[in-house]
Order: C-alpha cells, then structure tokens, then sequence
C-alpha cells in the first residue's frame, strides 16, 4: 500500500485518534483507511448508515450510486437525509450529510441507475463493495461483476423486521479457480432469486427503521474492519476452511430477527455458516469463464430482469 | 413431552420473515413421522417440507413458502444440520431424529 | 393511552407509512409512538443513532441531557453532530440535526449533567429512559432513580471492540416487590462496579465508530418496540420465567465482539440470559425500600461517586 | 486432542474485552484438574479462576481480571451453564466435565 509510511496530518489525527488508539487500529490501519475507495449502491435505508460511519473512519474515496430522490416517508430510517433536502438526489443529500460530518473524504455522486452497462468501468474504480441496493436484479449483477473484477462485496438487506449480512468474495479470488477451497458469490449462496410475486420491496410490506439501521451500522463495522487489515488483499496463502480463523472462506450470513413483543432472545441474532466456492457456480465456478464475461454483461447476457422475472427493478423504497 | 411413537423429534428454525408463516415462532420442534407415509420411505427432507405444510403453516400466503407443485420456493436458503442443503442433497437428505433444520427467506430490501 | 383513536394527519401518515404496514404496527402502534415520551441520557456515540432512529420513527417528545461540546474526535462516531457545529452544545448539536430529519416531534435539551440533584425531576417527566452514557456512577443513579420512579430503561455501553445492551425494569414494578419472579434492575445485574483502575472511558481505551453505533442503533430499535407494543405499562398477570415469552423478567444480556481480524462468527453476537430481580438487591429487593429512597439519593446517599471510587464522573467522551 | 488423565474438559469464553487478555480468543476448551492440587478439593470455579490465570492469561495488566489477593475483579459477570453465578454459590460452585463457564467484563463507555 503507498503512504501507509506517511505522517497524519493535525486534523486527521484530531479526527481519528479515538479509534487509532483501538488495539490492532494504529496508524498504519488508519492510513489504509485513508488511502481505499468504497463504493456504495445505494443511499437509502441501509447507505445513510453505513455511509455515516465509513465516512467517519475516515476512508478516503466514497462513491455512492443512486437515482432516487428523498422523499418524506424515506425520513423514518433514512438518516442522512433531511426534511429541508426533500426532493434533491438521494446522493447529493447524502454527500451534503457526510462532508459536514467529515470533509477530508472525496466524496464521487453518480446520480444514474446502476446498469449492466455501466456497473464495471464504476466498480473497477473501487477497493471493496457495499450492496445497499433494493432489488433482486442489482444484487445478481453487483456481485456477478464484483467476481469479475476481484472485488469483495458486503451485501445486507432488510425488509420488514428482519435483516441479513454477508462478506462475500473476500479474500477475492479470479473466476473459475477452484483448486482450493475459496469464498462464495452472491450466487454460490442465493442460487435462484424468489419468483416475482414473492418479492417484496419495503415500499409495499414496509421496514422498521432500526432494523435496516442495524445492517447498515453492521455493514459499515465490516467495511471497516476489511480495509484496516488488509482482509480484502489476495491471500498468498488461503487457509483450508477447517482452520480458517478468518469466516471468510466459510463466511457466516448474519440474520437479525426483530420481534416487536419482545426483548432480545437467543433467536435475535444468528450467524449461519455458508458453504466456499460451489464448483458448479454460475459466476465463479469451474466452467464459470465461459458462461459469464464483462462483455456479455454489457450487451445483455445474462437478462438480469429476465431472470429474477419482474419488467423493472424497483428502485422505490 | 414424550414423543408419539413412530416419530422422531426435528428441530425447525425459521428466518427471514418465514417466521410469520409458522404461527410467528422462529422455532419448533416437531415429532416427524420416521416413514412417509405415502410411500413408505424413510422421511427425508422433501417430506418434511409437505409435512410442515400441512401441519404447521398457519398463513394463507403459501406461496412464499412452497410452490404449487409442492416444491420449496426458490430463495429460500435450507440448512441442515448446518451445512447448505444443496450439499446434502436437497429435498433427498434423509433425516434423523435430532436434525435441526434452518429455512431462511432470502431478502431484497435495503 | 389517551390519542389512540385520532386520525393521523397527512403529514404524520407520509412520514410513517412504510412502519406503519409493517405487521404487528399499524395506527394504533404509531400514535402509542406519538404519545410517547422518550428520555436519552447521553449525546455522545451511542445517543446520536439512537436518537435519530426514535426521531424518525415519530416518539412524540424526545428529551436529551449532556453537557458536553461538540469536539473533532467525537465526529467518526457521533453521527449527529457535524464539524460547522464543533463548539455547540452536543444536545443543541443533536437536536439541529433531529429537527431537520423530522420537524414533528417535541424536542427538549437539557444542556447540563445528570446528578443526584435533578434526575428524578427530570426522569419522572418521561416513559422510558435510554442509558447513553459513559460512566458507571451515571448508569448506577439512572437505575437507581428508574425503580424508584417505574420506569423501564434500555440500558448500552460500548468500549474498543465490545458492546453490550439490556433492556432492565420492563415491565416496571414497584421496589421491593418480590411475591413472583419481576424483571431486574442495573444493580441486580451489576452489582458491583470494576475497581477504578479498571475502569477505562472511550477516551482512554478508543472506541471503533461502528461497534458504538451498532449498540446505539440495537437500542433505538428496543425503545420503539417496547413503547409501540406496550411492554412498559405494567403487566396484570406477569409470567413466570419459565414460560415468559417476552424474554422481559429474564432479559438477554447482548454481546457484540468485533474482530478487526475476521468476519462475523459464531461469537459475534451472544445473548446472555439474565437472572430475574434479585431477592438481596439493594435498589429493588426485599429490603430495598430502607436502602435506597428518592429522599435519600437527592442529599447524597449512596454516594455515586464513592460507590464507583473516581474523584470525578468521566464525562468526556 | 484426547483429554489429559485426571482433568475434565471445559469451555470457557471471554467476553466484553476479556478477550484480549486471553490471546485475543473469545473461546477456549480447557484441561482442568479434577482436584486442585492445593488442598485436594474438587474443582470449583475459585480453581477454574487461578488456573485461567496461571495457564492462560497472557497479559501484564492481570488486575482486569483478578485482584492481587486472586479473586475475580468486581465487574466481570460470570454465567455457568447460562445461570448466573451468584445463584450458584459463585468461587465455591463445582464443576463437572462438559460445562460451560462465561465471564464478561461490564463495559461503561459510550
Ligand atoms: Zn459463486
Ligand atoms: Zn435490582
């Protein structure tokens, strides 16, 4: 990494010094925060959070995509937007939040959809992924790109009183190799997405605020925790799932279940343990080269929207 | 509560939202019969789904649990035991008494 | 609860649509929310993400105690003060930030430190009380005050790589009821602070944004639950342990372990499970209504400051 | 690994920060003796507490766990078996083989 040698200036040392000072954190943690790019999709109810805080840690490139204005029923759990920027792009009222928070970060708007067309030259510009998106659709196209272009991904999503998280493809490891065991996609996970008329946005069956919160704050911890050491770096020496003392190989989706009649149980938190890399994957398994390639994304194959069966991602929530 | 003869008991989890499905509770240990019975084969994983369809799903909105043909709706993450289903052979995977079973919605919202 | 039955108006109705079809929410749980008093003693890393999820939401008045400034090393945490506000007052700070992500609420500061003096003046003009602060006579005397006073209190901390949340006195009951298993207070729990060499502030030990912001977030999430669905009026035919489905009279202690080095495990998130009110315990046991009075805690007794054996309560953050 | 003659298996987990004082690992299965060699009792959770300190704390600033007189430093909660200790009799509760013992340091900050 160039400049974990460098010296923090006043500023950056008045502003991160009481996380610095964690054990494990220190200086050279803190300047590989300064020194990566995060690229958030989304900038509703799981972005405002996670943003606030990788923003505050003091990242130094946060790029956020979203086309979405803010809206008054957006305020309830999207807390980087304000009643005064009603009506202004979800990422300009977001930036306007996060630069009075910390000014230090480059903050990069894309106020456009995520596209099969556009989402490599975006991604490629970023260290690691935050899935903040809505969709089905853009969740199967985030992580088929992120897996062509080596990126981790954390992915959470949330609707109703429920909530899940998973740090996918990190270490990141090329398409198609397989001859040890390595971390899941998107897809080595969520195989096929749920037929259209079981696909609820959070605009229809609706979200408690504090539980998409919760995910957004918990994305945040892993972005974090990611950049500060280096998990994110090709592994030279992958460990075999049995003793990888990472759940990075064999990740843990994090499921939060909020009950409104009562207080935390032994059911509020589970952290199920997925399986690595599935041979037979569509995006990053053995034969994965020749059935998923940037250019076939860009020109249309695989149909996202064909495949999780709705005429149009929802980008209302 | 002792179990009924000729069943074993299973321990089901629901998440994910599916635990509004199941009478709101995120947990059940049922007494699955050790045969199916319409085929006197050992209970595997397929016969329990039609068994916790008809026994225990309390919500008119079926689909988000099964297909009409019976099958598990796609996006719905099995469990068993701990490891992925996929692995174990799906709806195939014989169970034994004590198995725990974990069905997990997949979700999209953010 | 008076208000139950009002129609909302329009504004009200936009701003908390996608809570209200939430299942199991609705209007009534929405004007509960209304009608509802909520007291944060704390501005700081976890009385920042608390107060805006419980803003949103819709709580009808939100009272916020803390005496402290806004200064550059609270802002990678404390994601409601900003740096054009360093300077201010963290309870003016805050409430700028709450007013403008929803106008409709009742804001009242209290812009000087909670002491035996004031607290049950203050804590008795509110229905639940959040524990944000930062030190332990601070969290003794809330306590102290909330079995006296019967009010059910969300109770988190958070240092380094750890946080911890507990919902205690829910449903409130009387001091020194002891004829069934009743829910515990803080000294029920806790019954001793550390030693004072021991005892290490956020200041002193570092804190990481997303671990406080998480604690904070979880906590936000327990107030809205419990005023949305009544947990805190006192329960006619309060259950025994056994059979409490509510996990209320024997809460979960919640512990969130963050590890720089590994994505989430199987250690993550543990739910402790607590003993119920305590027979011997000097606030709210057999004897306690000898040992601990309002009376008695206004001129000096106990002796906050002595019991946790520091000159001064840390207070700066 | 087979346990070692004349000791029980035991977890033991660190929370709360506790961790770092115990190689940085919130879980440990440990080889405790059955009797504490000093007197020849049967281990209770006071000899659970001064063997953790001989073999496993792998810190100086030791008084996060215990006092110079080696009691438990006020502020950590102990659960055995999910209870409470207090309600267990606390130093003086014996162990058996297979339990599981919790300590957690009270945090304050915020
Ligand atoms: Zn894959
Ligand atoms: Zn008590």
């Amino acid at each position: 990494q160039n400049g974990t040698s460098r010296r923090l200036t006043d500023e950056e040392f008045d502003r991160y010094s009481r996380q610095m000072i964690v054990p494990e954190m220190g200086k050279e943690a803190q300047l590989r925060l300064i020194n990566s790019k995060v690229l958030f999709i989304g900038a509703g109810g799981l972005g405002c959070p996670a943003a606030q805080y990788v923003a505050g840690a003091g990242v130094g490139t946060i790029g956020i995509i979203d086309s979405d204005v803010v809206e008054p029923s957006n305020l309830h759990r999207q807390v980087g937007h304000a009643t005064s920027r009603i009506g202004m792009k979800k990422v300009d009222s977001l930036i306007t939040h996060l630069r009075d928070l910390n000014p230090l970060p480059t903050y990069v708007p894309y106020t456009f959809p995520l596209s099969p067309e556009n989402a490599a030259d975006i991604i490629s510009q970023y260290d690691l992924i935050l899935d903040c998106t809505d969709n089905p659709a853009t969740r199967y196209l985030i992580s088929d790109v992120c897996v062509l272009l080596c990126k981790p991904l954390v992915s959470a999503a949330s609707i109703q009183k429920s909530g899940q998280l998973i740090v996918l493809n990190c270490p990141p490891t090329p398409q198609g190799k397989l001859d040890k065991k390595y971390p899941p996609c998107y897809r080595c996970c969520f195989r096929k997405p749920p037929p259209a008329n079981t696909q609820l946005s959070c605009g229809e069956a609706g979200i408690m605020g504090p539980v998409v919160g919760l995910m957004g704050v918990a994305q945040a911890g892993e972005a974090v925790k990611i950049l500060a050491s280096g998990l994110h770096l090709p592994s030279s020496t992958p460990e075999t799932p049995e003793d990888d003392p990472h759940n990075l190989i064999q990740p843990t989706l994090l499921i939060y279940s909020y009950d409104l009649n009562a207080a935390p149980g032994p059911f509020t938190f589970r952290a199920l343990k997925m399986a690595p890399r599935k041979k037979n994957c569509f995006a990053c398994g053995e034969n994965s080269p020749q059935t998923l390639t940037l250019e076939g994304i860009r020109s249309g194959n695989p149909n996202y929207v064909q495949f999780c069966g709705i005429q149009t991602a929802k980008t209302t929530l | 509560m002792a179990p009924e003869p000729d069943t074993m008991p299973i321990s089901v989890d629901f998440l994910g939202g599916l635990e509004t499905l199941f009478s709101n509770n995120p947990h059940h240990t049922i007494s699955l019969p050790l045969l199916n019975p319409s085929d006197s084969s050992p209970a595997n994983v397929g016969f329990l789904i039609s068994h916790l369809v008809k026994n225990h799903l309390k919500h008119p909105r079926t689909e988000f649990f099964v297909h009409s043909d019976g099958h598990l709706t796609p996006g719905i993450l099995v469990l068993i035991n701990d490891a992925d289903w996929e692995l174990e052979g799906e709806e195939e995977c014989k169970l034994q008494a004590g198995d725990k079973v974990v069905f997990v919605s997949t979700m999209h919202g953010g």
